[in-house]
């Protein structure tokens, strides 16, 4: 299987581990991911104009649509983005013109063919838990896990079509099939804060306090995360002190499936993620 | 500025420098053309230029005009120029993102300045090597000949292999040559190579035609001289004023640039104004930028960093930048993801994101806060004014369309899901039920100018939950491009008013 | 009680009257059955005309209109959004009375532009595409409730006392004179006397019945006027029908709604009105010629009132003068006793100049009437009763110590309280309807049925009310809306009621109480 | 082109509001393939208490301390009622059925008695109904002569114990009221978030503290319904150990926790079993190929097509817009099946709000057979798998008769207990 990789904006620089434990794990699951020129998804672009923040998720559509490939994202929020687009892009006339002219400038086009996964759905539905469940050969250790689902990839539904946008239940699913239990608190479809971080960062902290209390009466030990913002919420500095006081550690998804995989001689980093978790 | 914090990081600065490994990753071409001209200029100077100090005294039998120092220079020179050629072309021929014209005259002028040191160091051993009269005075100097025949063979020998123009017709036999190559040998041999290895000079030299004479009559390599010394010197003096002025500042740059996410959450940034003239406007940054199709759309420049840094260091230096400029660049700014892109592939090495992060603070303090500071600040001074005829509005589109919000049955669950409202508290002011009830009332403006509206986490669990299907979060978000427009709007008026004040 | 004047009636009229009397130093009571605008004031379109509806049916009407329609927006400019008009005839309407119109206009000078429909419809999106021409006149939209509470808050602040709630029982009449007037308060269910030297009749559709109390036979005809409501201000400015004034041909937008009406329909007795099925499906299938967007919008309410009018023995109701009629009761051999009735709220502060004339007369006061020249003064009760006034109010961002109690148009908690304070300022009894006459509480979507229970446990909380009273209470209001609603319940109106329903029956079983 | 996707299943429910969410509980108990659609939010809007029959006959408003008398009477003098077409046991069944659902997501409910209980109201109102949370079951203790305290929170709308102290203080001469300050803001609540405060200990604690000094001038508690929301009892116990008081909720008007509490249950419980949900989507153009419906579950980005042997239509009545009133009349809106409603839209409504008899629109829906298959105006089944339950169902005026729970959750039961019977099981008995 060859997909193309939208790394997103942040991932690079903030959030190296992701990518490489991403990476190493496509690459146990026999998946090729073809790095294309991408640019930023166009999710932050929503605050200031609506028509960019389309245009820059359609052309990357028509970037991966050039080498016939579909999309898969570890990111939710560009993930969510990419589906938003694509149904304004097909809905709105005026602006699919808009979008198309402005496309053919750079010789791109695109015909709503291109399909966007993020990195859970793929798992979900195109290899399937049971698929999964067979390549893991490392039990790991009973821990709790608490999930954080991820705003966009979760709503709108009637957009994003990821999963019971009430009582999703993908991302338990996986994780319970490496050994790790998922246990149930009240804000696991509930926003982390990271949209509004720079903005107001006040609020957005407060959000993320009240996350973790929840976690902390669910008895968890980690949070999981599947999306790059999440994670960089829950890894935010001022944070990781409250996180140490309580005793919960955020976790990526990718490291817990990595390490539930066996162990990549090849990637060092992605290696050291995993040990970490056990 | 924040304070400012130095801390060297000098290996990859050196790296960075002696051989342009970032921009060897950026752009393979351009690194060629750079790098001849770096490299041949480089040798120039501390082998041709500086000689008295390094070759001299590096080399015991040191002559400008012996190879392999002949040669070389002849080398260096041809690669700058090739080099010169390249940096000419490109920026003739080749559109680049958004390149201003002006600033493309000032690079020309920089180019040009050093093809014409170059030539003119050409033109200086062209002129040198057809010159007779110099030929006669080093005759005179370095030899003891006294025979009009020596002196006839020494000319014919060098009118043949170094190309020196005679006035006077030179009648060549072989014994003459002969007679002239020994005589070379004993006194010109130490200090003069075969003129071949100036291939460049030579090339010129025998191409002259009839000019030659005249030029050896009006003693050209006498007048050419300063002329060369003189645009060596104008290049010496532009060095901080133009273009130049990188070959300093990337050092600079790249040793105190020490980014990484670490640094960069902790709100550490610091970014010396003086890495600003690192840049050489060479725009790779804006072709790597993450929301370049931004700039496609809104067209505003300030988007791509190439022209943001200009502007900051106009802002930052000088003050001279009009309220529309600092909005454009607030805007621009604004847009950026923080992806570091930019910085990652910067051939000088400046800390881009870094500025781009301290940037906010700057134009803050301006009067261009962010736009969610602006209508926070804004709520406390200016909503209480009435508004005078008060009209009300009847626009369609998604927050001015009356089908979006009208089936709103009041039950509040918009409100009772939002992590806003119930985190947020005298931070927040309206709740998103009460954004589409100040629709509904026809406060279109109003509802745009709310707190809630900038607080919003676009968490989507407004719209997710409405029993009634409203687009509540999509409503918000619309609202908030118009908060973005009108915010721009007022700033730049606030600013104009002040500075009419003034 | 003893006073000069004793006003009957809280209508514009009454209300006027009142401010003017106050004004030429009079002292004044001013007493109502219910509260402010119970009747025809709070029955119409809220339309100030310029006078051109009426230059071809009532030239005189029409002028005093216009005259008038300048005065109030000068003085009461607060209460008044000037949105311009239109007369807007469409294809099938009488080609002779669109011609003749410009022509009347002029003759009894009332300016009037024409337009062309192209422009006219870009000017006024919703207007239909069988327009065949256009008129634009300087009609205007008024508050009425606003009006009356502001003119009633300048009397009171003058020394004028108002008793809301509170109904005349007899007149005593001795010597050809009303001596005294026993009154009933209708809460308290107590009587007392109210001694006055004049007495006027201002109490509108009401006026025969009390008139007939002081023995006097006032002819009066009864016809009814419904009006609805849109969720939605549909056109900026007013648009008439140019035809014949008829029913369900004026559409006026009235803040952020826009209301459309009439018809005119005969009834017996002014109380107890509502709007009929058949009534909002006549005006709908009216106004659609003209805007066709009006059959498939929203409907908020319909909303009933009664013309007074004074009958002169003609048939249709329509051609009974919209002029005031002004009765002094001398020559029915009462002496101190004015009715006031008819007329158009238009003309409302002309029909109080004119009796408060009568009535200085009869008290020997010289003093000219000062409503023409002095503005009336803006106060913070009066404001809450336009729709989002926050916006217009220093606007706190921070709501949370200051809730909104009514969602839907925005009135938050403390302007329930400064409305409460008025009200028993006034001397009436804070509950439900008569804070929602003075605010826009239950006026927007759903109708009261989550205010509703956020403002009475809010009274509760402060002690303003103390009893069982509040389910009543509860109960009276909601009813109130409901009669507003019934007739227009279909789409979308119809859940929200639904919900309603769902609230206050389903859960709180208040039809078991 | 909107992304497409196909779905096979046993049986389609149409509507998450509350007879759809029994019926999907239902159908995935009995281990049939379930997709639903809808929208969930309904819930908001469901008080929590389970009616059964709260009172009948209406004219004489008779609120009913027995519910079986009254629906024997009404079984006797409305044979077209749902009631009727059915017996008192399936109804017991059914909430039987719905009582052990929800106690395995953690949700306990008292389980009905001989005798309909009064439920107090924030009007300060007593509501008949049947089956209700165990965190509002003690304030059916309440006596007229009972010590009780009334607790309000400051900031929280709508809910004031002075008004129910007020409004009952001729019966309940001994309440005392305490408007608690809540820690940590003193402003505006909202009902959602604030029940999730109480689910923190430190809060609790803070809230007791306030409430001790009254312990032992009272034996009993009211506070509004707010007191949790995934772990509402365990809150409240704890609670109730602090101040040492029996402590009951007082349900208030929507957004309503007790049905949010629903909501959750339902919805965690359903994904538990795998019901596909198909959020805020629409069914359109539904279609029966004779074996099976084909019905196309649209959104904004993807069209799901269904193919499913039974449908139950559980879209509710103009609230949830499974009915759609236009000017003249009424029409179901996803199979466009006839409709039972008043001649004209004069009778709709009662000029009184209360009227006794309650409007003619609200008994206006789909007439079904007895297992609730809707019926042509002939009384023809119109589908063999087609089932309507729940509010949609018509001559149910279900909000003065207090008897929406009932009907939703007996028709649901028996609906999808007939499909199954029908359709997968053969001849096994069902009726557990």
């Amino acid at each position: 299987m060859k997909l193309a990789y939208f790394p997103g904006c942040k991932i690079d620089f903030y959030l190296k581990d992701y990518d490489t434990s991403f990476k190493s794990l496509m690459e146990k699951l026999e998946v090729d991911l073809v790095q294309l020129p991408f640019n930023c998804c166009g999710y932050p672009a929503r605050s200031t104009s609506f028509e960019v923040s389309v245009f820059s998720s359609i052309r990357n559509f028509a970037l991966a649509r050039k080498y016939n490939l579909d999309i898969i994202t570890p990111c939710k929020c560009c993930f969510g983005q990419l589906k938003y687009a694509s149904y304004q892009w097909r809905e709105n006339k005026g602006l699919k013109q808009k979008m198309d002219c402005l496309l053919a400038d750079e010789n791109l086009f695109w015909d709503g063919k291109t399909k966007v996964k993020h990195l859970l759905s793929f798992l979900y539905n195109d290899i399937g838990v049971l698929e999964i469940k067979k390549k893991i050969n490392h039990k790991l250790p009973e821990k709790k896990i608490v999930t954080q689902y991820g705003c966009h990839a979760l709503r709108p539904f009637t957009i994003t079509g990821f999963d019971n946008p009430h009582a999703p239940r993908i991302f338990e699913e996986l994780i319970n099939i490496t050994g790790f239990k998922t246990v149930e608190w009240s804000k696991s479809t509930e926003c982390c804060g990271n949209p509004i971080y720079e903005t107001n960062k006040n609020l957005s902290l407060k959000i993320l306090d009240s996350k973790l209390k929840a976690a902390l009466e669910s008895g968890a030990d980690h949070i999981c995360t599947a999306c790059t913002h999440c994670q960089i919420q829950y890894n935010d500095l001022s944070f990781q002190k409250q996180c140490r006081k309580y005793n919960i550690t955020p976790v990526l998804f990718t490291h817990i499936l990595d390490a539930a995989l066996g162990e990549s001689r090849k990637n060092n980093q992605a290696k050291k993620g995993c040990r970490n978790l056990i | 500025m924040p304070k400012l914090k130095l801390s060297l990081n000098l290996k990859p600065a050196l790296f960075n420098t002696i051989f342009q490994s970032k921009l060897f990753c950026a752009s393979k071409t351009r690194w060629v053309i750079h790098f001849l001209v770096f490299a041949g200029f480089t040798f120039l100077v501390f082998f041709h230029a500086l000689d008295e100090l390094t070759s001299f005294n590096l080399f015991q039998y040191y002559q400008p005009t012996l190879d392999p120092f002949q040669f070389l220079r002849n080398l260096a020179g041809f690669l700058v120029l090739t080099g010169c050629i390249g940096f000419l072309f490109r920026r003739l021929f080749k559109t680049r993102i958004n390149r201003e014209n002006k600033t493309k005259y000032k690079e020309i002028f920089s180019i040009i300045l050093i093809l014409l040191v170059i030539i003119s160091g050409f033109m200086l051993e062209t002129v040198k090597i057809i010159s007779e009269p110099a030929f006669l005075e080093m005759v005179e100097d370095y030899s003891d000949l006294d025979e009009d025949t020596d002196l006839n063979a020494l000319m014919t020998y060098w009118e043949k292999n170094y190309h020196v123009v005679f006035k006077e017709m030179l009648i060549i036999t072989e014994d003459t040559l002969e007679k002239g190559r020994l005589l070379n040998d004993a006194y010109c041999l130490d200090c003069h190579s075969k003129i071949k290895s100036a291939f460049v000079s030579k090339t010129f030299a025998m191409h002259l035609g009839e000019i030659a004479n005249s030029l050896n009559h009006y003693r050209a390599d006498n007048w050419l001289y300063p002329i060369h010394y003189l645009l060596s010197f104008l290049m010496l003096i532009c060095l901080p004023f133009s273009r130049f002025f990188h070959i300093l500042m990337i050092p600079f740059a790249s040793a105190t640039h020490k980014m990484t996410s670490r640094h960069f959450q902790k709100e550490t940034v610091s970014v010396h104004p003086a890495t600003f003239a690192a840049c050489t406007n060479c725009g790779i940054c804006s072709e790597v930028c993450s929301v370049y199709p931004n700039f496609l759309i809104t067209k505003n420049k300030q988007i791509l960093p190439h022209s943001k840094i200009e502007s900051a260091g106009k802002m930052i230096f000088s003050g001279h930048l009009n309220p529309e400029a600092l909005n454009q660049l607030q805007l621009g700014n604004d847009e950026c993801t923080m992806c570091n892109n930019c910085t990652d592939i910067c051939p000088s090495g400046i800390d881009l994101q870094g500025l781009w992060k301290t940037l906010p603070q700057t134009l803050q303090k301006m009067g261009y806060p962010d736009n969610y500071t602006f209508v926070k600040d804004k709520a406390l001074q200016e909503r209480g004014k009435k508004q005078a005829g008060r009209t009300y509005e009847l626009t369609r589109n998604l927050a001015g369309r009356v089908y979006s919000f009208e089936n709103c049955v009041q039950c509040t669950i918009c409100t009772n899901v939002c992590p806003v409202v119930a985190y947020a508290g005298n931070d927040n002011d309206m709740t998103p039920q009460q954004i589409m009830n100040l629709l509904r009332l026809g406060e279109k403006q109003m509802a745009a100018e709310t707190r809630m509206v900038w607080n919003c986490l676009t968490c989507y669990l407004c719209q997710e939950h409405c029993p009634s299907e409203i687009k509540v979060a999509d409503i918000i978000l619309e609202l908030r491009n118009i908060s973005n427009q009108t915010a721009g709007r007022l700033k730049i008026m606030t600013a104009t008013n002040k500075a009419n004040k003034l | 009680m003893e006073t000069d004047v004793l006003i009957i009636g809280g209508g514009a009229t009454g209300t006027g009257i009142a401010r003017d009397l106050t004004l030429r130093g009079l002292n004044v009571i001013l007493i109502e059955k219910s509260d402010l605008n119970a009747g025809a004031s709070g029955g119409n379109h809220g339309l100030l005309h310029s006078g051109a509806r009426y230059v071809c049916s009532d030239p005189e009407a029409a002028i005093e209109c216009a005259a008038e329609s300048k005065i109030l927006k000068k003085n009461a400019g607060h209460c008044i959004e000037e949105t311009g008009g239109l007369f807007v005839a469409v294809r099938g309407d009488k080609e002779n009375y669109i011609a003749d119109f410009p022509d009347m206009c002029k003759k009894f000078g009332i300016p009037s532009k024409k337009i062309d429909p192209k422009e006219a419809r870009q000017m006024e999106p919703s207007l239909s595409d069988e327009t065949i021409a256009v008129y634009k006149v300087n009609d205007a939209s008024i508050n009425p409730f606003k009006l009356s509470i502001e003119n009633m808050n300048d009397a009171v602040s003058m020394g004028a006392c108002y008793l809301s709630h509170t109904r005349i029982e007899t007149f005593k009449i001795e010597n050809k004179a009303i001596v005294y007037a026993r009154v009933r308060n209708q809460i308290s269910g107590k009587t007392h006397k109210i001694k006055a030297k004049t007495y006027v009749n201002a109490a509108g559709a009401w006026a025969g019945s009390i008139a007939a109390m002081a023995g006097i036979h006032i002819s009066m005809i009864f016809s009814k006027g419904s009006l609805l409501v849109t969720s939605k201000r549909i056109a900026n400015r007013v648009i008439n029908r140019l035809r014949k004034p008829t029913d369900g041909d004026i559409l006026v937008p009235g803040g952020v709604v826009s209301i459309l009406g009439t018809t005119s329909v005969r009834i017996n007795s002014p109380d107890n009105i509502y709007p009929t099925v058949k009534e909002v499906d006549y005006i709908i299938s009216e106004g659609e010629k003209m805007i066709p967007e009006l059959k498939t919008c929203r409907y908020i309410r319909a909303y009933a009132g009664v013309r007074p009018l004074v009958s002169m023995g003609k048939g249709n109701d329509r051609d009974v003068s919209r002029g005031f009629t002004l009765l002094d009761h001398e020559k029915d051999q009462v002496h101190n006793f004015i009715t006031i009735t008819g007329g158009k709220l238009s003309t409302y502060r002309l029909m109080a100049e004119k009796t408060s004339d009568i009535v200085c007369k009869k008290h020997r006061v010289s003093l000219e009437c000062r409503t023409k020249t002095i503005p009336l003064p803006s106060t913070h009760s009066g404001e809450w009763s336009e729709p989002g006034v926050l916006v217009n109010d220093p606007f706190k961002p921070n709501t949370l110590e200051d809730p909104f109690l009514c969602e839907c148009e925005m009135v938050p908690a403390s302007a329930i309280d400064t409305v409460v304070d008025s009200i028993k300022n006034n001397g009436g009894k804070p509950d439900l309807s008569s804070i929602a006459l003075r605010t826009r509480v239950g006026k927007g979507p759903c109708q009261g049925a989550f205010c509703s229970m956020r403002i009475l446990s809010h009274l509760y909380d402060n002690g303003e009310i103390m009893d069982q009273s509040g389910i009543n209470d509860l109960k009276y209001f909601l009813n109130e809306r409901w009669k507003g609603e019934q007739s227009l319940l279909w789409g979308q109106a119809l859940a929200q009621s639904s919900l309603k329903e769902m609230i206050h029956c389903g859960l709180f079983g208040l039809e078991l109480v | 082109m909107k992304n497409k996707k196909h779905i096979t299943c046993d049986i389609t429910v149409i509507g998450a509001g509350f007879a759809g969410m029994v019926a999907a509980a239902r159908a995935s108990a009995l281990g049939l393939k379930t997709v639903q659609v809808g929208n969930s939010s309904q819930l908001y809007f469901a008080s929590g208490l389970f009616d059964f029959l709260g009172v009948y006959p209406l004219h004489s408003r008779t609120v009913l301390q027995d519910p079986l008398t009254g629906l024997s009477l009404l079984q006797k003098e409305m044979p077209e009622h749902p009631y009727s077409k059915t017996s008192l046991e399936a109804i017991l069944k059914s909430f039987d059925f719905l009582a052990r659902f929800l106690q395995s997501t953690g949700l306990n409910y008292i389980k009905p008695d001989k005798e309909n209980r009064s439920v107090l109201t924030s009007a300060g109102t007593f509501k008949p109904t049947c089956m209700i949370p165990e965190t509002i079951s003690k304030g059916c203790l309440l006596k007229n002569d009972t010590n009780l305290l009334l607790v309000d929170f400051k900031g929280l709308k709508g809910f004031c114990a002075g008004q129910i102290a007020d409004v009952l203080k001729k019966n309940y001469p001994n309440i005392l009221t305490l408007s608690v300050g809540v820690p940590g803001g003193n402003g505006n609540l909202n009902p959602a978030y604030f029940a999730t405060m109480f689910e923190d200990s430190s809060f609790l604690k803070e809230i007791a503290t306030q409430i001790s000094p009254f312990s032992d001038k009272v034996e009993l508690m009211g506070m509004p319904a707010v007191c949790g929301i995934n772990k509402s009892l365990d809150a409240l116990t704890r609670l109730e150990k602090m101040t040492g008081l029996d402590i009951f909720e007082i349900p208030m008007m929507p957004p309503s926790i007790p049905g949010l509490r629903l909501k959750n249950a339902f919805e965690k419980k359903l994904a538990e079993n795998n019901v596909h949900f198909l959020s805020q989507a629409k069914i359109k153009s539904p279609q029966f190929n004779g074996s099976e419906f084909i019905l196309n579950a649209v959104n904004q980005n993807m069209e799901t097509q269904i193919k499913s042997r039974g449908v139950i239509l559980a879209t509710g009545r103009f609230q949830g817009s499974g009915l759609h009133a236009q000017r003249g009349c009424i029409k179901e809106t996803v199979f466009d099946l006839p409709v039972y409603q008043p001649d004209k839209r004069s009778l709709w409504h009662h000029l009184d709000f209360f009227e006794k008899q309650g409007h003619m629109i609200n008994t206006a829906g789909v007439e079904t057979d007895n297992v609730f298959r809707p019926v042509d105006t002939d009384g023809t089944v119109v589908y063999e798998n087609l089932y309507a339950i729940g509010s949609i169902l018509a001559r149910n005026d279900w909000i003065r008769l207090k008897s929406g729970s009932g009907v939703s959750a007996l028709s649901a039961f028996t609906a999808v207990n007939d499909f199954y019977k029908k359709n997968a099981a053969g001849d096994i008995d069902v009726s557990d």
